[in-house]
């Protein structure tokens, strides 16, 4: 297939949040790899999540939709979700959606991380 | 060489399988580099490309099973045409998607961000529907800060 | 989403302009990649590819200003057709190139390698030509080596 | 433009050599600039030119044929060409061509300096 979509997660080892890097086109597939991913690491507790978009440079509005549930269930369990290293043009989707009202966009991980933590 | 005095038009017919609106994007990048367009603005006409075909992918419901994508380049500015032989839709129907309501549970449906999207990227954007099938025109300026 | 059970084709046509080629190459990698060819044998179509479309911007002589190209996928094999509506050509008269000849001054001629590029990166180039134009059909067979 | 080309030029400090670095779509166009170079070299005295291929993944064959005047050149003067890090497609082809026969394909710029000072 067209569409080689790969997703690594790495944890906090103090358990305190997890990053998930995503690596290709996010569309519908994708999006939902990356909902199962998260959606197991708020089962294990994790309640702060990051996703590192640094290689993911093209994203759908489906695969967007279902990041949109992701934050909705990080609200429901009061958790927090960012995101990091977005493009230009995903930075300005996410922007323009009003999307940001609920998941900050960080420049690099570190950020991320220093952000989540802080929250 | 030959060159004509026609308008300089590339034209792309992808069928409706999933993924395939990856095409339309490689030939769109093409296009776009050609008529020195920035990085910038290659990848949000690339995203709103997207768009557009998977909304004929998705919706059109079409009989003949294929997209039909048209580049015209002009001096300054870039038409990317996008058509499909479906049922077409209703502009007027279409909800907004406002994103309190999706994320909050307000709204079940977490979808419908294609049509802005593509607002938001391009400069202008022309939806004609209607039973015959969908024609969508968007058009990118080529603009000296590559932002729209 | 609708799924016809027509052959799947993507259809492109390019403008006659320098490099416009090069767009084509982009269609044909997406095609080629959703029908999981290895990266070495895109990268053939690929040179097949230009080899057919700087030939018809050379020597087509086409009134339209155009190339047509189409990407015919089938279950184990991908067909490349490459249209122009020109002058057209005899296969016949036209000399097999000659490395020695060339490189030794013998022949003043440098060029020549197109059509022999076409036919040692494909598993098969059909070439049909006559006063209503060429048309050249080339096959890239997707096997385990990746090699044709 | 969609082509990008760009040439840079590298000298042996002992003036025994000098390699080409290509980088970009070898077509007409950037044949042409890569004769210019060849020429330059030649003009002042380099009679072993290496082209290094590395970061130009696609030729055509207008292209080919300016590299062979250049081999051309190169015969008269009792020089010596040589490629090197050619990718899979571009080293078939000119083993097809015969080229081979008349400039050495190297996989890499070391072993081409090696090979052409031993020449
Ligand atoms: N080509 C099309 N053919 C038929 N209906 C369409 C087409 N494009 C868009 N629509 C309609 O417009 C709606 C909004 O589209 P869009 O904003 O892209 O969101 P989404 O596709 O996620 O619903 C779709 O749900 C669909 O009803
Ligand atoms: N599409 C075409 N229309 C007309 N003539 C063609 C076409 N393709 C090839 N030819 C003829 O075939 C010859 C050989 O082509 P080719 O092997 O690609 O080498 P080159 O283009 O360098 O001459 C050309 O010189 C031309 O006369």
């Amino acid at each position: 297939m067209i569409n080689q979509f790969a997703i690594t997660t790495q944890k906090d080892p103090q358990g305190r949040f997890a990053v998930i890097h995503t690596d290709g086109y996010i569309n519908n597939l994708a999006g939902e790899r990356i909902g199962e991913a998260a959606s197991l690491l708020m089962a294990e507790g994790y309640s702060r999540l990051i996703i590192n978009l640094e290689k993911s440079t093209v994203i759908n509005s489906i695969g967007i939709s279902i990041l949109i549930e992701i934050i909705e269930k990080m609200q429901e369990i009061h958790g927090v979700l960012a995101f990091c290293n977005l493009t230009k043009t995903i930075h300005k989707t996410f922007t323009i959606m009003g999307l940001t009202q609920y998941a900050a966009l960080y420049e690099n991980e570190a950020q991320a991380i220093r952000g989540v933590l802080e929250t | 060489m030959q060159q004509t005095d026609q308008p300089k038009e590339v034209s792309l017919t992808i069928p409706i399988i999933p993924d395939m609106e990856v095409a339309a994007t490689q030939t769109a990048e093409a296009v776009l580099r050609f008529m020195a367009f920035t990085p910038d603005q290659i990848d949000e006409v690339k995203h709103a490309l997207i768009e557009a075909c998977i909304n004929a992918f998705e919706h059109s419901a079409s009989k003949d099973g294929h997209v039909y994508i048209k580049f015209v380049m002009q001096a300054d500015e870039l038409l990317v045409v996008i058509q499909d032989f479906g049922a077409g839709f209703d502009l007027e129907t279409v909800p907004k998607p406002e994103i309190g309501a999706k994320v909050t549970g307000g709204d079940d449906y977490k979808r419908g961000w294609g049509l802005m999207m593509m607002e938001s990227l391009m400069d202008a954007v022309e939806i004609e529907s209607g039973p015959q099938g969908t024609r969508i025109t968007m058009t990118k300026k080529r603009t000296e800060e590559g932002q729209s």
